[in-house]
């Protein structure tokens, strides 16, 4: 398993230097340059102009710039942004990071359950009318242009339902006279949700030892239920509960909406893993030996289908920037893929680069952490 | 003419790497072939016997030039073929140094002379070309592509299974006509008369209602007999048979024995044929030789050795082999253990540790030499040549 | 023999084999609905491309033959020049003048659909061919050689697969003039030399050590006869399957890049959506009032898209016989 | 009787039609006997044993017939039993050892813990410890060592494998078992060896078996009685002794001149003209007449009789083979 992982993660390292040598590459051949826009700037004489090159690093060649950006990489200093100048960029990256992972993390998290199991059913009952219905509409939604699936969310639940708001991370008007920055509050909301997670993990682990199914659900539901009461009435009692609600409320429709987007493509693949399985001999024999059919399919099939859905499961985590992007302008959601854009039309090429290498960073480990998944999903694999 | 050899193999030795490695030389290989040697005779066939992993089917695939030998020679119609085998020419070209020219060259003039059989052939030429390394090397892989294809026209092969060895994508003429095709033999015409042809003699009647149709709409019967047309539509000298009829059902299997029986009469080719199963092996070869590991441990004309086996090994396995007879009552194998990888196998009797006869020596001594027993019944094993007292 | 064995000429029978295969594929076909619902829909929307140029000509003759001077300068049917003077506040709802409605500078939103049409076609079935050529010849000579060739071009997979393709397309619109033919170009690369290759060698893998191919070896085939005669041949269909659902990745990255106004496309149904959107119409409220300029288009991109996508998992059911039903 | 089945047939819909894969088998079996199913591929040997239990694809349509099945308190009919019911009798009553062993075991769970869920399952208040020990014992008696329990079936060998499938299918005390090709991918060796241990097994715990395979010469090692199967239909059903000495249906007499065998003297083989029947619309009489050197008109045209000609001896021929009497299959 060591000797796996090492040659794994050597591999890795060859595969991001290669990776962040292209990108920078590609960034240097983008016509223009941050500067070329104080050109016409009357006010910015060139002194200035050469003074802003020189504190850039522009004034020297390409080469020594790339030598320079590599030597920075290796101590994960991915330089300073021109456009935010002189935040850095990685602690541009750190503040909207959170933002757009808690945006896919639950998204992904929620459409991956619903797509397990409703791949699961459609493909136990594969052919019926169920089957039909559910693949008819996973497709429509896989394929479904996201820009048009999120207008029309805004459209049905801010314009004609009006339950929820349109887009932007907070409302400006409530925040308007609070001390503390949204940014904070978020990070907050962000360890409650991890804390709970940690504590329905914890009931999970323990309710494997008990024996009745009566008493693991008694143990799942009131420890969630506890925990969620606690945290609320902590929010109340600080007094910044309506602050935490606004976020939540903003959060809704893009959770929502990449949800519906991704769940099919989930349920697309484990129903067709499912299938395969479904052949097996193995099923075959489960069913012989009488087992009810539920257990037949969830205790065997699924078991066996879940592989390559975690796979997907994980990848698909890796690639939150790019879809972020459409998302994340749709609802003026400050992320990363919003960071893209704007670093794009804005040619912040630190910026840009730091994104994209940041993004393969993610991408990488992502695959090295499905890696070492499946080893502990499917035993016969031992590296 | 009937006394001549179509095939004679010498110390075959086919090692797989157990292990990739990228900086370390391999330390492990599986011993697949480990010095075996063959003869067979125009006319007549040898059944190559042995359970799954002991060597039978590698050493198929290196006659017919899917594997490269690690080592040996391999002569074919007093030819040695063995630099066609090899994938590219420098390991060829270091095969005929090491075999040919450093050992020629050690010898005089009186000793070349006196070689005879294929060493003779090849001694001659050398002397002719007055001893120069070179130019022995050079001209004896003059042609070397050309004699690569008629080598692959001599020596044919057809496969244990019926469903996959036939590409599904193509039709039947296709798949027959391939050979001819690949080795750019007659015009179209010339192609369609001669798979007719086969067809009718594989007992594919009427020809031109198979001809058109793809593998999966024949039955498993006629697509083995499809796989036999096109293994011999070259007309070749000598055909790997590897278990062609071991996924054939039975009512269909003997028939498409008795035709690779009558197509061996009529071609005057020989069969190496490749299978488990002793009572087919029987029938369908005149010699027989049983692997176990990589190695020969028995071998003489089959009837012999199926009525008197020697070797504990061959005993076991026709103990094992059920007989279509409930009154027949036979034998326990009385054989430990099943068949180990062959890794790295220690230096003794590779049948030692599941050898119910074993004793010291066999466990003291490098696997042992095949001994003439009886007249032609050839056995590797000290208890049985007696030489462990 | 004298007789001569086949009665037609070579080419007649083959025709007559892939007609016969043809048939049977299509028996197979009709019984998966959803894919001919995808079908249906694709070959709607082949009609509804190609009628395009007598739409003008009905509307002229029912709505301007009292005009036809008007007709002829503000061309109120071109989908990109077009105007109509008649309305007096664009964009206008739909009305029997504009089925759909016109757009903030007064152009018919249906003609524009219709005129984008054969335009998302070509983009995404040249995209599709592209990364299916790629995929296969580099699937099948990767897995038939293995080696070097191999390590090469799967390594070269893994890094073009590292990069999100939506954001690398974006960087590239900077300094490539994304035109329909390169658009279709890039993404066709993109994907070919990615994800398609290893699925496809994946697929050829399994072809290559089955037993015909040893046969085929044994007689003395060349490497290029097994790799082009053996090989290909049976993951055709299999590529053909994954070009299908390119077609729906293609035009859908191309609606993306047009709505985020980043393809230098005049016309197609993301640059319909993005005009909508850059002239403040898809804010706030507005959304409901002037949805014919973003809902029609929109619907016309999933459609399309999950049309092929249908299209292409019935051909898996028939392709992939692990898929049959038993 | 144990188990007892009457006409049964079951047919799959397919586009082209109906493919009539078991159709009209009558058999019974008693307690302690084994009864070995020979057939050719694509005779319908394989769908008998999953119609008996019921674990049949969607396109199977049950045509007709019954399966009485004794568990103790008098037969039951299987067949009108609902599917929550059935379950029951499923490995409890009639357990398998499937054609392909190596796959019969889910590859993500422990060999031991597989063989627990079938105990846990049919006898739902045995304590896990006392199911090990079940297990242990069971390991014990195939031969496997019972530490291995804790393994996957990935750490196994292929014989290793068919070993504990028997194990699975002894862990419920079942009253039958179906052997479907229990032993085909292995090597002769490790073949023999596993006969010879379900042989003993079975003496031991004296079940029913019904052995399934397309190697007579394996049914004829374990079996005391034969049924050769041809076309969805039974030719002959008798003891083995009598099926191998005095065969009556051509086609058995055609099967038992064709294996070649490594003793006694090398006799010239029999080769059965033609091809088995395609099962979609198979001939109109005698399902053997168009291979059948006997055949006349009667054959082709009328269907024969499944019927006791001597005690225990049952035959559906119309020709049937007298003692000694040579039987020439002409050449193709």
């Amino acid at each position: 398993m060591l000797k796996f992982l090492g040659k794994r993660v050597f591999q890795i390292v060859i595969l991001l230097f290669i990776y962040v040598t292209i990108v920078f590459w590609l960034m240097e051949a983008l016509p223009g340059s941050f500067l070329d826009k104080y050109l016409m700037n009357p006010k910015i004489t060139p002194e200035i102009r050469e003074n802003l090159k020189r504190q850039f690093g522009l004034d020297k060649p390409v080469f020594t710039r790339y030598l320079y950006y590599m030597k920075n990489f290796l101590v994960l200093d991915l330089g300073v942004s021109f456009s935010y100048f002189p935040k850095k960029v990685s602690s541009i990256i750190f503040e909207r990071l959170p933002r757009t992972v808690f945006l896919f993390a639950t998204s992904t998290l929620i459409s991956y359950a619903f797509g397990y199991n409703l791949g699961k059913r459609s493909a136990w009952r594969r052919g019926k009318v169920v089957d039909q219905v559910t693949t008819f509409t996973g497709i429509i939604f896989w394929t479904i242009f996201l820009p048009l699936l999120a207008i029309f969310n805004i459209w049905l639940f801010g314009v004609i339902l009006g339950i929820l708001p349109l887009n932007q991370f907070i409302e400006p008007n409530l925040w308007r006279h609070v001390s503390f920055s949204a940014q904070d509050l978020f990070l907050k909301l962000l360890l409650n949700a991890f804390i709970f997670l940690i504590v329905f993990l914890i009931a999970m682990i323990i309710s494997r030892g008990l024996k009745t199914i009566a008493a693991k659900r008694i143990l799942l539901y009131t420890s969630s239920i506890v925990t969620i009461v606690i945290s609320v009435s902590i929010w109340i009692l600080s007094g910044k509960a309506i602050y935490a609600w606004d976020i939540i409320k903003h959060m809704v429709l893009p959770v929502f909406t990449l949800t519906l987007y991704s769940f099919a493509g989930s349920m697309l693949v484990m129903r067709d893993t499912m299938l395969d399985v479904i052949r097996e001999d193995y099923i075959t024999t489960a069913k012989a030996k009488g087992l009810p059919d539920k257990i037949v399919r969830d205790k065997h099939a699924a078991r066996n289908a879940l592989l390559p859905l975690v796979t997907n499961f994980v990848i698909s985590l890796g690639f939150t920037i790019s879809g972020g992007i459409i998302t994340e302008t749709m609802f003026s959601w400050p992320g990363l893929g919003r960071a893209y854009l704007e670093a794009l039309s804005q040619q912040d090429s630190p910026l840009l680069i730091g994104l994209l290498v940041f993004t393969g960073v993610f991408v990488l480990f992502a695959h090295l952490v499905a890696d070492i998944l499946y080893a502990f999903l499917d035993p016969r694999i031992r590296y | 003419m009937s006394n001549e050899l179509v095939l004679k193999i010498e110390g075959l030795r086919k090692l797989f790497p157990a292990e990739r490695r990228i900086f370390s030389r391999t330390k492990y290989f599986v011993h697949a072939v480990d010095d075996i040697s063959i003869e067979i005779k125009r006319r007549e066939s040898l059944a190559l016997v042995g359970e799954s992993g002991c060597g039978k089917t590698t050493t198929g695939k290196v006659l017919v030039g899917l594997e490269e030998p690690t080592d040996g020679r391999i002569t074919v119609e007093q030819e040695d073929v063995t630099p066609l085998l090899y994938e590219n020419e420098s390991s060829a070209r270091r095969y005929i140094e090491r075999n040919y020219v450093e050992r020629f060259s050690k010898m005089d003039d009186q000793q070349l002379k006196t070689l005879d059989g294929v060493d003779g052939i090849y001694a001659e030429r050398f002397l002719k070309l007055s001893k120069d390394g070179t130019k022995f090397i050079s001209e004896f892989l003059e042609n070397r592509r050309v004699r690569v294809w008629q080598l692959r026209r001599r020596v044919q092969m057809i496969f244990q299974d019926p469903y996959e060895s036939l590409n599904p994508r193509m039709t039947i003429f296709d798949i027959v006509s391939e050979p001819l095709n690949i080795h750019e033999i007659g015009n179209l015409k010339e192609r369609e008369d001669r798979v007719a042809e086969m067809l009718a003699s594989v007992g594919l009647t009427p020809p031109e209602t198979f001809m058109f149709r793809f593998p999966h709409e024949l039955s498993g019967g006629q697509r083995q007999r499809v796989a036999i047309a096109r293994a011999l539509i070259l007309n070749p000298s000598f055909v790997v048979a590897d278990e062609p009829t071991s996924m054939l059902d039975v009512s269909i299997r003997t028939g498409v024995m008795k035709l690779m029986m009558r197509l061996a009469d009529e071609h005057n080719m020989s069969y190496l044929y490749i299978t488990h199963d002793l009572a087919v092996a029987r029938y369908m070869s005149n010699n027989i030789a049983v692997m176990y590991l990589g190695k020969i441990v028995e071998t003489g004309p089959t009837e012999e050795v199926l009525q008197n086996p020697l070797h504990p090994y061959t005993k076991a396995l026709l103990a094992a082999v059920p007989i279509p007879d409930p009154e027949q009552k036979r034998g326990e194998p009385n054989i430990k253990g099943s068949v180990p990888k062959p890794i790295n196998p220690p230096k003794r009797c590779r049948f030692f540790d599941r050898c119910p006869y074993a004793v010291e020596y066999c466990e003291k001594n490098d696997h042992p030499k095949l001994v003439e027993v009886l007249p032609n019944h050839k056995v590797a094993c000290y208890v049985v040549s007696g030489e462990t007292k | 023999m004298v007789d001569a064995v086949i009665k037609e000429p070579l080419w007649k029978i083959r025709l007559k084999l892939w007609m016969r295969s043809l048939r049977t594929g299509w028996e197979l076909f009709r019984e998966r609905k959803l894919a001919v619902f995808g079908l249906g829909v694709i070959i709607f929307f082949a009609v509804f491309g190609l009628v395009y140029p007598l739409y003008p000509t009905i509307m002229k003759n029912i709505f301007w033959k009292n005009d036809p001077f008007g007709y002829q300068t503000f061309a109120p049917y071109d989908p990109i020049i077009g105007f109509d003077p008649d309305i007096m506040s664009h964009p206008s709802a739909p009305s029997f003048r504009h089925p759909l409605g016109t757009d903030p500078l007064g152009r018919d939103i249906l003609s524009m659909i219709m005129y984008s049409t054969p335009r998302e076609f070509v983009l995404g079935i040249t995209a599709a061919l592209i990364t299916v050529v790629i995929g296969t010849i580099i699937g099948a000579s990767c897995a038939y050689y293995g080696g070097v060739i191999d390590t090469f071009f799967m390594r070269l997979a893994d890094i073009v697969m590292l990069f999100p393709s939506l954001a690398l397309l974006m960087v590239l619109s900077a300094f490539i003039d994304l035109t329909l033919f390169r658009l279709a170009l890039i993404i066709g690369m993109l994907s070919g030399f990615g994800s398609i290759t290893l699925v496809l060698k994946a697929q050829a893998l399994t072809i290559k050590v089955r037993p015909f191919i040893e046969a085929a070896k044994s007689t003395g085939a060349s490497d290029a006869y097994i790799i082009f005669r053996h090989i290909i041949p049976n993951i055709l269909p299999l590529s053909f399957l994954y070009m299908m659902l390119n077609v729906t990745g293609a035009i859908f990255t191309e609606a993306t890049l047009s709505f985020l106004g980043l393809a230098n496309i005049r016309m197609s149904w993301g640059v319909i959506i993005q005009m909508a959107e850059s002239s403040g119409y898809l804010m706030g409220a507005s959304i409901g009032t002037y949805w014919w300029l973003w809902l029609p288009a929109g619907v016309c991109i999933t459609l399309l898209c999950s049309a092929f996508y249908f299209l292409g998992r019935g051909l898996e059911e028939i392709v992939n016989p692990r898929l049959r039903k038993r | 009787m144990l188990l007892s089945v009457k006409d049964l047939k079951m047919h799959y819909k397919t586009k082209m039609g109906y493919v009539k894969a078991v159709d009209g088998i009558n058999f019974d079996l008693d307690s302690g006997e084994s009864l070995g199913i020979v057939g050719e591929s694509g005779c319908g040997k394989t769908s008998i044993s999953m119609t008996i239990l019921r674990l049949l694809p969607d396109n199977a349509e049950f045509k007709a017939g019954s399966v009485f099945f004794d568990m103790g308190n008098g037969p039951i009919d299987l067949v009108k039993l609902d599917e929550s019911q059935m379950r029951k009798y499923r490995w409890r009553g009639i357990s398998m050892i499937f054609q392909a062993a190596m796959n019969s075991l889910n590859p993500v769970y422990k060999v031991g813990d597989q063989i627990i869920e079938a105990i846990q399952n049919h006898f739902p208040e045995t304590p896990v410890d006392k199911a090990r020990e079940k297990v242990a014992e069971l390991f014990h008696l195939v031969g496997l060592d019972p530490s291995r329990m804790d393994q996957y079936p990935h750490q196994y060998s292929g014989g290793m494998k068919q070993r504990a499938v028997i194990a699975m299918a002894l862990a419920c005390d079942p009253k039958v078992i179906i052997a479907d090709e229990p032993t085909t991918a292995l090597d002769v060796i490790v073949q023999d060896r596993i006969l010879k241990e379900i042989r003993k097994i079975q003496k031991k715990l004296n079940m029913a078996m019904i052995y399934i395979s397309h190697d007579i010469a394996v049914i004829a090692e374990v079996s005391d009685r034969i049924a050769v199967m041809y076309a969805g239909k039974f030719a002959e059903l008798a003891d083995s002794v009598t099926i191998f000495k005095k065969p009556m249906h051509p086609y058995t007499y055609g099967l038992m001149h064709a294996f070649p065998s490594t003793v006694g003297e090398k006799t010239d083989l029999v080769t059965i003209p033609g091809e088995p029947p395609n099962l979609l619309n198979p001939p109109k009489g005698c399902r053997f007449a168009p291979r059948c050197p006997k055949a006349d008109q009667t054959c082709i045209n009328e269907e024969p009789q499944y019927i006791e000609i001597e005690k225990g001896h049952f035959v559906s021929c119309h020709h049937p083979v007298k003692p000694g009497e040579v039987v020439q299959f002409y050449e193709q």
